[in-house]
């Protein structure tokens, strides 16, 4: 299973943390913004906060862009920008 | 952990609630270091107010399968950067109070630029490549902080032009 | 003392021949700072060997009667080129080993940039208008160091074009 | 009586920590360049020593330059470039 990770303002306004998704379910070839634009199509929240622009996306725990494939079994990461240090 | 991190036994990176020791670490720092004659810390405090109010401190959340990689990630590019002896970084989540220690970057060097230079760089790439999100906890509420375009800027500048 | 330097009392400025404690420093940096998030430290260490060969440390002369003065006309143009909370200067004098500390700047700011330049500029105007003189001790005798040409770049790194 | 020290390696090198100079045997109008020139005069080593493009001069604990003008009793220093740090 593909696992989705949401975090901070994201996941908050989600009320979700974690999705597991089966890859056979999702476009063909997946990428990161295959993906984003599937969430999206969840509904009007999903849409307002799953935009490329606006959020950072990770695959495997890597900064991923727009054209970064994704394979069943990866790990991606949605999150806003970050505020640390 | 990536196989090419090329960090040394002597690097020390943690993501830890725990507040963490300065002094500790600098004699750490100073004891590595007879070769070295530049030592530079940067240690980041939570502020006791923002733009709008006083604050009664910060949670920091993190994506912890990746805090670690990033933090070493940008170790490593600041080692390849800068001729640099070892370097300490430690970035606290969780509850923190106001006037506690939120981040630490220790570097040393043979040449006190090079020690300015990294530390600097390395503050700037965490600010806006490390998975830390920040939420100020405040009398009136509790709200994420927003990322500012002055931190993407500022890492901007250590990009080469061509990029 | 020159009666503008226009310092806090929170500021400290200090020529001696003891050696000084960084985390004692630090902690009173860290508590005179609830509104300031930035702390940069630099301390300069003996070093083992200079281009030619091994040391056994240093000693360093000074201009008694200018050097405080020196310091503090250092840290009130600090304080002048950007906004800083308390700022702590301290150089030794006197007969030193390696590995020992020489030199400590200590700054905090509301903005890590600001503490990140000022103290890089306080210590490359220290290395270049402090009155201090460095001698080398080593086996083969004793060395008075020169004065490096890319010292006086990196303090003109910080002069308005126009001057 | 003026006053003028020596530090450094310049203070090794001509043997002498610090001089009184009575102002009245001096070059009138007394700057920076004349009190150099003076000492100079002294002997080879001096000579060779208190050149102005070699050495810095602080007048009363300021740095100085070549046309800093000097009084009786100010207390002048000369000394090679600083290596402090």
């Amino acid at each position: 299973m593909l696992k989705v990770l949401f975090f901070g303002q994201i996941r908050e306004r989600l009320a979700t943390d974690q999705l597991s998704l089966d890859i056979a379910q999702l476009p063909t070839p997946l990428t990161v913004k295959a993906l984003c634009e599937y969430l999206a199509s969840k509904g009007e929240q999903w849409r307002e906060l799953i935009t490329t622009h606006s959020c950072l996306i990770a695959v495997n725990q890597t900064m991923a862009n727009l054209d970064t494939p994704i394979n069943g079994h990866d790990e991606v990461a949605i999150f806003p920008p970050v505020t640390g240090g | 952990m990536s196989a090419n991190l090329n960090l040394h036994n002597e690097d020390r990176i943690s993501v830890q609630e725990a507040d963490f020791d300065v002094a500790f670490e600098y004699q750490r720092l100073q004891h590595l270091s007879a070769n070295n004659g530049a030592v530079v810390f940067f240690v980041g405090l939570v502020r006791d107010f923002n733009a709008n109010q006083l604050l009664n401190g910060l949670f920091l959340e993190h994506y912890p399968a990746m805090t670690q990689i990033a933090l070493a990630d940008i170790v490593r590019q600041a080692k390849e950067k800068w001729s640099l002896g070892s370097v300490t970084l430690i970035h606290r989540v969780g509850k923190l109070a106001v006037n506690e220690q939120i981040v630490m970057v220790g570097v040393t060097s043979q040449h006190r630029q090079a020690a300015f230079q990294s530390a600097e760089f390395m503050m700037d790439y965490l600010k806006v490549n490390a998975p830390f999100w920040k939420k100020e906890l405040s009398e009136s509420g509790d709200f994420w902080v927003e990322a500012k375009q002055t931190d993407q800027q500022a890492a901007n500048r250590w990009s080469p032009k061509t990029s």
